[in-house]
């Protein structure tokens, strides 16, 4: 039985679980109307194929291997194969641009791109114009492809058959580089869309992600009889953990959905047991039951919103194996039959174990609302660079406002600025050729700035985040400004989908409200108000309305907190156009790039300060397909009415 | 010598030179060739003496005025009507007149210009359908279910997932067609076409009343099927300028007439056809 | 609101399109099957046997047998009525004939034979549609049923030119005649029941069932992509006879045990078991159950209420029974053309998808 | 002259007088198929129905007697009075259009469009309802229907007949039943009415444009509700005329709905959207089905009217599918 000393690697994992679980599933595919299986010892083959393919085209120790495409078994083992021969993968968003493409993988100067289909392709062949570092393409999906140039180009599968073919010559090879892989040795680079400015590659070493994947399994002790729908981005490091980390380490067994399209249906075949998803999917299927419950009838609302009023009254409290009594457990065994059981069950959330959100604050009443179900859906806090984990919720101290305790074999410390810092196994190494910002981020003794300011809970020792450090700030009369904190509280709005607030060094603070169009799109349908754009809705009146309601109400709860109180919402507008990864507004992961949109909408802020009623703007977007355009709108400013309280003027002393 | 012998005779007459295409694709020898057709109904005549040829592996398209007897060449060809003159040489052998079930047995496959699937049936159905040659199992071996019949089904099965998953319809798979778009209904019954594994693959008007982006996905298919499988394709089609992107080769009809046979520029510099199109001839 | 379908996901072809895909209908499958076998023989007793529960497995045979024809291969038939005559005919021919015969030997027998017979008058279906092959079928009912009452051979001439079944056994137990128990004769019946709707599952569900149903819905294009109408339509018209002959025989041979062509075997027959389908669905092999078990029930609640209960002369409940049947099948026909079966359906979509309403 | 001869041309003629009741009940039926492409299976079932009501008109009958008497435990049977025929014909012929009004309020309207093989189903179904209906009405015993038109043999006629014997001593002259000829005439009255109606009236031009082409009927505004209803009447009253006749000879009976079967193959022979094809086809069948039971009675046995038409149908169908009438119809895809 393999120990833990030469358990250095992920493909020394693969190679315990082709042992160990031989026959048990590790890959599930939707492919051709069935989800076609891998057993461990069949996809240990198919790596080991792999592997030896990449040895015949030349792939040096060293070398790094851009993966681009949606999730699929074959380039999970993509990975996995460029690793036993000592290569670096590199896995990359795939609704990734040209130029943010090129950009990575000049800087990592991958020599081989692994494309999942056609459109990979294609955009890999466009930045080769810039970028002459690709020298071998490989593709996994053939279709459309006959026509091109195979010269420097390949099918992943042609690959395997040469590295069958020649298992003889590089079998010798291949064991020795698998060899020579141990704990300090890269296992992955990926790279954070930073907040600002350019991406940056964190190289992570078999160290970080294995130790993270071992106690982050022993906390949640995950099995290898879980199920996980590999969705997420796997340029995301989440995805890496749970999918390669945890899952070569636990040996369970990874499911790839048939496409984008049918993406519901799958995760409803396979009812994970344990299912990561953050904020936002959560919410939109929360907004997504209560617009179907809409049309329900009378009665099966009735029973409905009964069911659903108990479950949020005992169904948290019988999660975390608190006392309830007999009679309300015996309602909520009623309701399990009737309600939380089939809805659970549309959901494709029967099965699920443990449940993690995170990336995002998550508004309590969603969050209450799937544990009230029965789904055991936590919290964690992490970052990138700390391999996903920092802190996470055990089981039975689940609350929507903290996000845990450390993780197991995680320090943390809060620094006098209120900034986070940690440090643990799962730290980084570096940041690839940016030595500068590696020292700016990880101290000498391997301390690391999260960048983020919160503190801990007393009694509970749960740490609660207020913000982003270098966001929060203070306003003209001194009191502190943290715009998250206020902006979650919008967000929890199931009708705000973004909002950002102004302030800082300000005398008072203003905001831009993004609505979400499904939301209350649906409103619009109901109290019959005819739209035909989100810019059209964004402007109508009634929408205002209503948002201003929102807004109130805001401030009204932030001016309960003498901290924060300052920043209620004086000004507000909607925004005419959705914040738009495509127009470097956001990240790829969905966060606000406040500064940038600080510059884009310099305009409209002014008019907010100024205490103009309407601003005509023009914004430059771009389209899908890369062309560009500009969105004309005369933008309406309101005033929300603030609550003063005694509190605040003290905190400004 | 029978049908199905003939179906075991290697295609194509050697005399024939194939060409290629603009975007280089090597085309065959005469796969099929019509030599003077003539079709009456009582006293109408639909096509009149009309000779034209079909390479391997080319996508030769027939346009003309609505009545020009398009659908009917189609209908010919694919055995539904049985010309009263001219003979139908089919991989160097003469057809003689044969129920349409046999022709399509011979690897002659088809859409039509309404919509003809199976309404009561899903997608998958329908498809499978498409493909009732390659199912062999005896009756009885059906009836309990046995060896043949279930292991068949798998085969084909899986056949036919690659057509849908080839035409991007994995989300409608199981379906009712009833409940199923315009737009998609044209592409099942496309995949239906395929499933037969045609050599020769009719459609008809397989555009008709779609709207633009669902005009630039079918082209595509189109394409990629004739790019990915080499299906030799006859298609009929009322907008030119899909006709002039798609096609290798043009007939152009007029009342059951034969007004032109060339290469979409030959054909779009052909004064009678411009004429016909202009309707400088008609009415 | 029953179902638990997260985790039920299929990894071959013939676990995605085996008869129950839903792991919660299997069960409830297996259940029903148990039951039918295990428990229901215990608690029969001759009245429930008598008036309900033979009469209903014998028609859904039949239905099962005119809903392939019909529901399935899209022709119209109004000749049942005579098939099941053929059966029942043959039945008792073979019976007399080779008396060492196993009994369920010759109930097979006879539905071939009956299947030869049905493919000799579907034959006319090739050339004709619609109401004209109804027409055609009409012309085998009273030909046939003319047959058997004039001519002597098919009942032995018998003086009352009635056939009546001598007894028989298998493995000892007697199953024929009026001394056999109700419980032989049940499950005689429900292994018949079960065997052939097996049967007729395997058939629709397969590449038999499709080009039958591409004829149904399309005869033309069915034909140009490669079906071959004479071979479809000949072996749906021999299916169906078997089906239909094999129930004639049953409801002969164990049910009423004595016969006569004309009333046994009569147009009403056909009218019935017809309704059975187009009431319980056309194209649904639950549907013929459905569909025979309410016609078969039905009368027997009218007649408790009304004969039994208010004491109202048997004739008049009669003529009310055929004017309420009459009313279903217009009303079935004009709120679910596809009958009970497709209501069954969405129910259970509803059921699939609870609480949501869609 | 030989007996055989005689006594089949005598067969040939009773043939024709029962084929004029085939010819009654396919009228009904091309009237209604024309109108609405409807295959009314309860034509038969209407003549009896209409039969059965006007009897019960003229005994002053209560209707639902036995239904009442069942429920309310009296004996009530019938209001004491009698309706001279001359009434009641007119109150059955308002009854019958009173149906063709429901049936297609209640029925029609809700199946428009529907594939014609379901709305002949329902028709099926409407049979058996009626069917019930006119039992529970009027009760099921069997009626005799007196509208006053003389019985029995026809002395004139035998008379008159006799001389084509050329002295054969055991003819006779022809039987036949005076009934028949009244029959006779009222059928060709019938059947006139009917043609000037559909020339020389506003409804009857309607009806036909609607039977020609039904879109280009309703662009003009012809209203296609009210077509059915009119052509379900029209259908009524033949029905009504052919429930006489039947009834009037062998009392008013359940077999008299059996006729409309017998209606199915005069159909195919004579097509089914030609009237003239329906009467042709209705005494083709009469007297071929008489000829041959008269031929084949002493080599196969009797009873053959009951399968007779329906063979000659099958034959007909196997070479001339569309009937003596139709067109043909040209495939396409």
């Amino acid at each position: 039985m393999a120990t833990q000393a030469d358990l250095q690697s992920v493909p020394a994992l693969l190679a315990r679980n082709a042992t160990r679980y031989a026959s048990l599933t590790a890959y599930r595919e939707k492919e051709f109307g069935i989800w076609q299986a891998w057993t461990w010892a069949q996809a240990a083959e198919e790596v080991n194929a792999m592997a030896l393919g990449f040895l015949a085209l030349g792939m040096e120790r060293g070398d790094h291997v851009a993966i681009i495409g949606r999730n699929r078994p074959a380039l999970y083992w993509a990975m996995v194969a460029a690793q036993s021969v000592g290569a670096i993968p590199v896995p990359q968003y795939a609704d990734a641009v040209a130029e943010e493409m090129a950009y990575v993988l000049e800087h990592c100067g991958a020599r081989f791109a692994i494309c999942g289909d056609q459109e990979q392709v294609d955009k890999v062949i466009e930045v080769q114009d810039t970028v002459d570092c690709v020298e071998t393409i490989l593709y996994l999906d053939k279709r459309g492809m006959r026509k091109y140039d195979h010269t420097s180009m390949n099918w992943l599968m042609d690959v395997q058959d040469e590295g069958r073919a020649a298992r003889q010559r590089f079998e010798p090879e291949l064991k020795k580089r698998i060899a020579e892989l141990n704990y300090d040795s890269t296992c992955v680079m990926l790279y954070t869309s930073g907040t600002t400015g350019k991406p940056k590659g964190v190289v992570m070493s078999n160290r970080n992600i294995i130790e993270a994947s071992k106690s982050s399994s022993e906390f949640d002790n995950l099995t290898h009889r879980e199920e996980i729908l590999a969705y997420l981005p796997m340029a995301w490091v989440g995805d890496f953990i749970f999918a390669v980390g945890q899952a070569y380490w636990a040996g369970f067994t990874v499911n790839c959905p048939e496409s984008a399209a049918t993406m519901l249906t799958d995760l409803r075949e396979i009812g994970p047991t344990y299912y990561f998803a953050p904020p936002r999917v959560f919410e939109t299927m929360l907004t997504t039951v209560m617009i179907r419950m809409e049309d329900a009838g009378a009665t099966k609302k009735k029973m409905f919103d009964t069911y659903m009023a108990h479950a949020r009254k005992v169904g948290g409290l019988i999660l975390d194996g608190k006392p309830v009594n007999a009679s309300d457990r015996m309602k909520y065994r009623i309701g399990e039959m009737l309600v939380y059981g089939p809805l659970k069950n549309t959901l494709g959330l029967t099965n699920i174990r443990v449940a993690y959100t995170a990336g995002e604050a998550i508004g309590p009443e969603i969050f209450d609302f799937y544990r009230s179900l029965g789904i055991n859906l936590k919290q964690l806090y992490g970052q990138t660079e700390a391999s996903v984990f920092i802190t996470q919720q055990p089981d039975g101290e689940v609350r929507s406002d903290t996000v845990g305790v450390p993780s197991p074999g995680v320090e943390v410390r809060i620094g006098d600025n209120g900034e986070v810092f940690y440090r643990s196994p799962g730290t980084f190494v570096e940041y690839y050729k940016n030595p500068e910002s590696t020292a700016s981020t990880k101290d000498p003794e391997g301390w690391v700035a999260t960048g983020d300011a919160g503190f801990f809970e007393e009694g509970t020792g749960h740490l609660r985040i207020i913000d982003r450090a270098k966001d929060v700030g203070k306003m003209a009369n001194g009191a502190l400004f943290a715009p998250k904190y206020v902006e979650n509280k919008l967000k929890f709005f199931p009708s705000i989908l973004e909002a950002v607030v102004f302030g800082n060094t300000r005398d008072r603070c203003t905001a831009f409200i993004n609505i979400d169009l499904t939301a209350v799109g649906n409103w619009a349908e109901r109290n019959n108000i005819a739209y035909s754009s989100y810019q059209e809705l964004a402007g109508h009146p009634q929408v205002l309305e209503m948002m201003q309601g929102h807004v109130e109400e805001v401030n009204e709860s932030v001016a309960q907190d003498p901290m924060l109180s300052s920043c209620q919402i004086h000004r507000f507008l909607i925004l005419h156009k959705e914040l738009d990864a495509d127009d470097g507004e956001m990240t790829r992961t969905r966060k606000v790039r406040r500064r940038i949109v600080e510059e884009k909408f310099a305009d409209l802020i002014a008019g907010l300060y100024e205490g103009a009623d309407q601003v005509y703007t023009e914004t430059e977007v771009t389209y899908e397909d890369g062309r560009k355009g500009a969105i004309k709108a005369t933008v309406e400013l309101r005033d929300a009415r603030v609550f003063d309280t005694v509190a605040a003027s003290v905190a400004a002393q | 010598m029978t049908v199905e012998q003939r179906e075991q005779v290697p295609m194509l007459d050697t005399q024939t030179e194939g060409y290629v295409t603009a975007d280089g694709r090597q085309i065959g020898g005469v796969v099929m060739e019509l030599k003077n057709i003539t079709l009456r109904f009582g006293g109408v005549v639909a096509i009149k003496d009309i000779s034209f040829d079909i390479r391997h592996g080319e996508i030769r398209a027939i346009i003309g005025p609505n009545g020009a007897g398009k659908s009917s060449m189609l209908n010919v060809i694919s055995g539904f009507y049985n010309p009263q003159e001219g003979e139908l040489i089919y991989k160097g052998y003469k057809r003689p007149q044969m129920r349409p079930y046999k022709v399509s047995r011979m690897g002659i496959a088809r859409t039509f210009q309404n919509i003809a699937l199976f309404e009561g049936m899903s997608v998958l159905d329908n498809i499978m359908t498409g493909r009732m040659h390659h199912m062999k199992a005896g009756f009885l071996s059906q009836a309990f279910w046995w060896g043949a019949a279930a292991r068949e089904e798998a085969e084909n099965r899986e056949a036919v997932e690659k057509i849908i998953d080839f035409l991007e319809i994995q989300a409608i798979r199981k379906t009712p067609v009833s409940r199923l778009p315009y737009g998609l209904k044209k592409r099942v019954e496309l995949a239906r076409a395929l499933a037969a594994e045609p050599q020769i693959l009719l459609l008809d008007e397989p555009m008709a009343g779609m709207n633009v982006e669902e005009k630039e996905d079918m082209s595509r298919f189109i394409l990629d099927v004739n790019d990915e499988f080499g299906t030799t394709t006859v298609l009929i089609e009322h907008d030119m300028g899909v006709v002039m992107d798609l096609s290798d080769r043009v007939v152009v009809m007029d009342y059951g007439k034969k007004i032109g046979d060339g290469t979409p520029e030959e054909v779009m510099n052909n004064q009678d056809v411009i004429d016909a199109y202009l309707g400088v001839s008609h009415d | 609101m029953l179902y638990r379908e997260a985790g039920d996901f299929k990894s071959t072809y013939p676990s995605d399109n085996q008869t129950f895909p839903i792991r919660f209908d299997r069960y409830a499958y297996w259940a029903l099957i148990g039951f039918a076998f295990l428990v229901v023989p215990f608690l029969l007793t001759d009245y429930w046997a008598n008036s309900i529960v033979i009469p209903l497995l014998i028609y859904v045979i039949a239905a099962l047998g005119l809903n392939i024809l019909i529901g399935y291969c899209g022709q119209l038939s109004l000749g049942t009525g005579a098939f099941m005559a053929v059966g029942a005919y043959a039945t008792f021919k073979l019976t007399t004939a080779f008396p060492w015969m196993p009994i369920y030997i010759v109930f097979i027998l006879a539905g071939l034979v009956t299947a030869a017979v049905g493919v000799l008058f579907g034959l006319p279906s090739l050339k004709i549609k619609g109401f004209y092959l109804a027409v055609a079928t009409l012309a085998a009912q009273f030909f046939l049923i003319w047959l058997f009452t004039r001519v002597g051979w098919f009942f032995n001439d018998s003086a009352t030119g009635m056939i009546s079944m001598p007894e028989r056994t298998v493995f000892g137990v007697l199953v024929t005649g009026p001394a056999a128990s109700a419980m032989a004769v049940y499950m005689t019946c429900l292994v018949f029941v079960v065997g052939m709707a097996w049967l007729a599952r395997n058939l629709t569900r397969g590449t038999v069932g499709r080009t039958w149903m591409s004829i149904r819905d399309m005869d033309i294009a069915a034909e140009i992509i490669g079906v071959n109408p004479l071979i479809a339509k000949l072996t749906a018209f021999a299916v169906s006879s078997f089906f239909v002959g094999v129930a004639g025989a049953l409801l002969f041979g164990v049910y009423l045990g004595a016969a006569e062509a004309g009333e046994a075997f009569g147009i009403n027959k056909s009218f019935l078991v017809l309704f059975m389908v187009i009431i319980g669905g056309l194209g649904s092999i639950l549907g013929s159950f459905l569909g025979a078990a309410f016609l078969i029930v039905l009368p027997v609640l009218l007649k408790v209420f009304l004969v039994d209960a208010l004491g109202w002369p048997a004739d008049l409940a009669r003529h009310l029974e055929v004017m309420i049947i009459g009313a279903l099948i217009v009303l079935v026909l004009i709120v679910e053309p596809h009958g009970m079966a497709a209501l069954w359906r969405t129910a259970k979509e509803k059921l699939r998808l609870w609480p949501f309403p869609h | 002259m030989s007996d055989t001869v005689l006594f089949a041309f005598e067969a040939a003629i009773n043939g024709l007088t029962v084929g004029i009741m085939y010819s009654l009940v396919a009228l009904g039926f091309v009237l209604i198929f024309k109108a609405s492409g409807i295959f009314n299976f309860a034509q038969g079932v209407m003549a009896l129905f209409a039969a059965l009501t006007l009897v019960g008109l003229q005994e002053g009958a209560i209707p639902f007697a036995h239904l009442i008497n069942a429920t309310f435990g009296t004996s009530i049977h019938h209001f004491g009075f009698n309706i001279p025929t001359l009434i009641a014909i007119p109150l059955t012929i308002a009854v019958m259009v009173g149906f063709a009004w429901l049936v297609e309020r209640i029925v029609l309207k809700h199946l428009v469009n529907q594939e014609p093989i379901i709305l002949f189903m329902a028709t099926i179904g409407l049979a058996y309802f009626l069917e019930g209906l006119g039992d529970i009405m009027w009760g099921a015993e069997v009626k005799r229907l007196d509208v006053g038109l003389p019985q029995g043999g026809n002395i004139w006629f035998e008379e008159n007949t006799q001389w084509l014997g050329f002295g054969n001593e055991n003819f006779y002259g022809f039987y036949i039943d005076t009934l028949n000829l009244y029959a006779l005439v009222i059928a060709a009255i019938l059947v006139t009415a009917l043609v000037i109606f559909s020339q020389y009236t506003k409804q009857g031009r309607a009806l036909r444009a609607v039977a020609d082409d039904h879109q280009a009927a309703l662009s003009v505004g012809i209203s296609l509700r009210f077509i059915w209803v009119l052509t379900w009447s029209i259908a009524g009253i033949v029905a009504l005329v052919a429930g006489i006749m039947w009834g009037s000879k062998s009392g008013v009976q359940f077999s008299l709905s059996l006729i409309a079967l017998k209606a199915l193959p005069v159909l195919i022979l004579g097509g089914f959207t030609s009237i003239p094809g329906a009467i042709v086809g209705g005494l083709l069948i009469g007297v071929g089905e008489k000829l041959f039971d008269f031929f084949m009675q002493p080599i196969i046995g009797g009873a053959t009217e009951n399968w007779f038409a329906y063979m000659l149908a099958l034959a007909f169908l196997l070479f001339r599918p569309q009937g003596l009438f139709g067109e043909k119809i040209i495939e396409r895809v």
